[in-house]
């Protein structure tokens, strides 16, 4: 276990999360590549942390703080879905452009 | 070696046993409930006897049959006090069934409904399995469900269809709803059939006191269930009339038609509605136009 | 040993993450991405983060299953009892993926990255809360505040029945071809729900 | 640390064992020793049941997922000065992941035999169980305050002079509640209680039946382990050694959650939601409150 | 660090368990109506596997957000004691702060059924 191989592995789930967050129609589907990527930040964080910079505490709260956005971007996310379907019975990215009346 | 060492310690086990109560049945269930050697389950999955008590008329045979192949094979029947609506199983006439259901739990009753899924669905779609598009066809036998209105939040979100009973535990025993649900919330219901005559029996507070509290989880000694009330919405109708049928008095109240009154009800909330009336008024209730 | 794990938990990560977009069921697909980050954990406390690590992992927790709710509410089809395809401009994803991974890939191996350990025997999560209760109290509290934002948009966006009645007077639904008919609902339906329940 | 676990793996069986005796005592049925026993083999002799179209893998899964995390849960559990399976210096926080990853294992177990019945519990499960799981951070952060410390093992050593019952006495009916959860019993049996015939278990059979019943009482064992370590005292104790108190303590917890399960009533869930948002959780509040202000020099 | 190799072996070994248990019971091929799902006789129209209608969906996102505070609450339980009443003070404020949340969330009814 290297910085490197961290860093790969962490790469590969960015890569996964940002086809997800591109390729999905739906927009719960988007959010799950988001995660993902989000993901792959938290493990390249904690490899930098670890490895490169002697366990300063800040990188821990940086970590803390991406989970404290993905909690509140899931809050937020899911809120607008159930809007957005209460008004317009859809939850496709695709729907939502159209809709310009 | 460890299967035969099993088998001669479940030769021990209690019997658990699925009671469909009929007619006059639901005093001696209640009454088998606290004997040994058998347990009461709540679920024909969990159980080995299919114990029928009490006439049921003939329009329930099918919903009876069904219930006889959900329990797992080997199974066997009784019919205690109750005409036998297929060749299945042994009658008893007597106050005891206990012999008939020790001997129940050695039999092996072959399936009394066809083996066909509930629609033809194999080689149907692109798949090769009943489906066209993502919603379309009936994927292993069944559709899917729709999208309908809902009368509390404004999420029109999938509708469940179901005919509910006559032999659900939680229910009164024959009564049978059509009922549609959007999660856990009543949204439509219509009466199919009443519940089955209980007689002055079934009208007993502490029958119908133990029957509540079973429902929400306690058995019925008088101290825990003072406690219960607290649990019910002050100043609602179940709570009245659980307070009631402790303090050992009737309850009189009768309850308003069912398609009014469970709309709207969480499922717990409907539930617990249904066990709050004396099952005579239940009846009553649910059949005032055969009545007229 | 160390070694092992991080080879076992970081295939189990990828494979879970990449399984995500795979499978039909909604559920499944939550809870694929629930192992992932379960895996992530874990490979932060072998990182010696045992606190950031463990607390990943029942964070996440919690928020796929919300998550599960939210996509079997919301998606058609949401167990995948038929087979679907819900994606699009696939080709053009599948590039970005990969050049996102191999770019990164080649940043990583090319650049020369500082070494500087954790120091064996520190207390990290004694740090982590010296760190939030002296230089970073602001990021804390602002958090709080921003914790508390977001409680109140999400219940505001989200609940029925405001104080000012229904969200979704007079609200149509899009039609399914542009200029179509409303889709689902009936627009006679839009404004006259019934408020029962309470 | 290995010696721990091998002690752990066969002292669970037997507490299961009495986990099922304690459930039988005063239910009125005879054989209270051999009964579990006996059902339970008969159980595992009937076959597994198949529905329309399950999620199969999870179904499969489930109970010993569910088993999985009792054992974890049970493995930060110090058994005796310097003897504990999982030598984690997050204990505490581990325990927590079990308990959030409990949700989601009997979500998984409701949801996967594709029923009405287990769907209706398992949602109504997680309802209930999400906010329930706050109350015992709450209290077990409380019990962290005093040991300075994540870990357990501090934990337990924190309490050489005093027990947390004792600085919080609020702490350990809070984390009963969790309890009763988290073993899905009493009155935050949401899950599979009778008004669901059975809810996430209706439609099992056979062996699947037997070990979620198996999984359900090895969490009981592992949350009473737990509750007996963080606030009365774990290992801690005169005259016996170290492990018969922790022995005695979680055999009385246990008893103490039967009971307990068995005495409150199940509320409809809309009550019980609103109950535990507004009347349990400002009391976890108060309780941790209590603790911070008694620790402080 | 490798402190959660044992729960991981933990887990294994219980999987393992159940998988096994579960192929003791003897198998037969269920017939539909015995796959059916129970209600009490009754049959279902569609598969029970819907977009279900959860009602408490608004709770799940206060839920969410109330929730993160844990992360910073284990942190600040270890200093806590070094700290003083400031670590005190400060938490106060913080759950001050996230109960706002909860009380505005209880007045516009999140807690109730949808």
């Amino acid at each position: 276990m290297t910085l490197v191989s961290v860093l790969i592995v962490a790469a590969a789930l960015i890569g996964i999360g940002l086809y997800g967050a591109l390729s999905q129609q739906s927009f719960v589907m988007l959010m799950m590549g988001l995660e993902l990527m989000l993901n792959g930040a938290i493990l390249a964080m904690m490899g930098f942390w670890s490895f490169s910079l002697g366990g300063a505490p800040e990188g821990q709260l940086l970590a803390i703080i991406v989970m404290a956005v993905m909690a509140v971007e899931m809050a937020v996310g899911f809120a607008l879905v159930v809007a957005v379907y209460r008004k317009r019975q859809a939850d496709m990215t695709e729907s939502l452009t159209t809709m310009k009346h | 070696m460890a299967m035969n060492w099993l088998s001669a310690l479940a030769r021990g086990a209690e019997i658990p046993v699925f009671a469909v109560v009929g007619a006059q049945g639901l005093a001696p269930v209640e009454g088998l409930r606290h004997r040994p050697g058998l347990r009461l389950v709540d679920s024909p999955r969990h159980a080995r006897v299919l114990l029928v008590a009490g006439a049921v008329d003939g329009a329930h045979k099918t919903a009876l049959e069904r219930l006889h192949a959900q329990i797992p094979t080997p199974r066997g029947t009784v019919w205690w006090q109750a005409a036998p609506l297929f060749a299945r199983g042994q009658g008893v006439a007597g106050d005891d069934p206990l012999p008939a259901i020790r001997a129940a739990a050695g039999a092996d009753d072959p399936d009394q409904r066809p083996d066909v899924p509930p629609h033809p669905w194999q080689g149907m779609g692109p798949h090769g399995q009943g489906g066209r598009g993502m919603m379309g066809g009936n994927p292993y036998g069944r559709p899917m469900a729709m999208t309908a209105d809902d009368i509390r939040d404004g999420l029109a979100l999938d509708v469940y269809n179901a005919r509910f009973g006559p032999f659900l535990p939680m229910l009164p025993p024959g009564l049978v709803l059509d009922l549609t649900l959007q999660g856990d919330v009543i949204v439509s219901v219509s009466v199919v059939s009443p519940p089955f005559e209980q007689g002055m029996q079934g009208d007993a507070p502490d029958l119908c006191a133990a029957r509540m509290l079973r429902l929400m989880g306690i058995a019925p000694r008088a101290a825990r269930a003072r406690g219960a009330l607290l649990a019910l919405p002050k100043g609602s109708g179940t709570r009245r009339r659980l307070a009631a049928w402790l303090r050992g008095q009737t309850v009189t109240e009768r309850p308003s038609p069912l398609p009014e009154a469970l709309p709207g009800l969480e499922w717990a909330e409907a539930v617990l509605w249904l066990a709050s009336f004396l099952p005579s008024h239940l009846r009553a209730a649910c059949m005032p136009r055969q009545a007229a | 040993m160390t070694d092992a794990l991080f080879l076992a938990l970081s295939t189990l990560a990828i494979w879970s993450g990449w399984r995500v977009f795979r499978v039909d069921s909604m559920v499944r697909a939550s809870f694929q991405l629930m192992v992932s980050f379960i895996a992530v954990g874990l490979i932060a406390v072998l990182l010696a983060a045992p606190y950031i690590g463990i607390a990943t992992i029942f964070m996440m927790a919690v928020e796929m299953m919300v998550m599960a709710l939210f996509m079997v509410m919301f998606m058609m089809n949401p167990a995948g009892l038929n087979p679907m395809v819900m994606v699009h401009q696939h080709r053009f994803s599948i590039a970005a993926g990969i050049i996102a991974f191999a770019g990164l890939t080649a940043a990583v191996l090319l650049s020369d990255l500082p070494v500087q350990r954790v120091p064996e025997g520190v207390d990290v999560v004694r740090n982590l809360g010296h760190e939030l209760l002296g230089p970073s109290m602001l990021i804390f509290e602002t958090a709080g505040v921003t914790l508390l934002a977001t409680m109140i948009g999400a219940v505001v966006l989200s609940a029925h029945s405001g104080r000012y009645g229904a969200s979704d007077t007079g609200s149509l639904p899009p039609g399914l071809t542009p200029g179509g008919e409303p889709a689902g609902r009936k627009p006679e339906n839009g404004g006259h729900h019934h408020h029962g329940g309470h | 640390m290995i010696a721990a676990t091998l002690i752990l793996l066969l002292a669970l069986p037997p507490l299961v064992w009495v986990a099922a005796m304690f459930d039988r005592i005063g239910a009125g049925r005879g054989t209270v020793v051999m009964g579990p026993l006996q059902n339970g083999a008969a159980l595992v002799l009937r076959p597994n049941t198949e529905t329309e179209a399950p999620d199969r893998l999870n179904r499969l899964l489930a109970p010993g997922w569910y088993l999985a995390l009792a054992l974890v849960g049970l493995s930060v559990v110090p058994l005796a000065e310097d003897v504990v399976a999982s030598e984690i210096s997050t204990g505490l926080v581990l325990w927590g992941a079990c308990e959030a990853l409990t949700v989601v294992v009997v979500f998984l177990h409701g949801w996967s035999p594709n029923a009405p019945l287990p769907l209706i519990g398992a949602y109504r499960y997680v309802a209930i169980a999400l906010p329930a799981m706050l109350l015992s951070m709450f209290v077990l952060i409380g019990a962290a305050l005093p040991a300075q410390s994540l870990s357990v093992v501090e934990v337990v050593e924190a309490q050489r002079e005093i027990w947390n019952v004792i600085r919080q006495p609020l702490g350990l009916p809070l984390f009963m509640a969790l309890g009763l959860a988290i073993t899905l019993r009493g009155p935050f049996d949401y899950a599979d209680g009778a008004e669901l015939a059975g809810g996430t278990s209706a439609e099992e059979s056979g062996p699947a039946l037997a070990l979620w019943h198996f999984a359900r009482a090895a969490m009981l064992v592992a949350f009473s382990a737990m509750a007996a370590t963080a606030f009365l005292g774990g290992y801690l104790g005169p005259v016996l050694p170290g492990p018969a108190w922790l022995l005695l303590k979680t055999l009385a917890v246990m008893a103490a959650t039967v009971a307990a399960g068995r005495f409150f009533v199940r509320m409809p869930p809309a009550r019980m939601l609103t109950f535990l948002w507004v009347v349990l959780l400002p009391l976890s509040f108060a309780s941790l409150a209590l603790v911070g202000v008694e620790v402080l020099p | 660090m490798t402190g959660i190799a044992m729960p991981l072996i933990l887990v294994l070994l219980a999987i393992a368990f159940a998988v096994a248990m579960q192929r003791i019971g003897a198998r037969t091929d269920a017939t539909w109506p015995q796959r059916a799902p129970f209600l009490g006789g009754g049959l279902p129209e569609t598969h029970a596997w819907q977009r279900f209608h959860v009602r408490y969906y608004p709770m799940t996102l206060l839920f969410i957000a109330f929730e993160m505070e844990m992360m910073f609450m284990y942190p600040w339980a270890v200093v806590y004691v070094e700290t003083g009443p400031v670590a005190l003070a400060e938490m106060g404020m913080f759950l001050g702060i996230l109960s706002v949340g909860i009380l505005y969330g209880w007045r516009e009814g999140v807690f109730r059924w949808q």
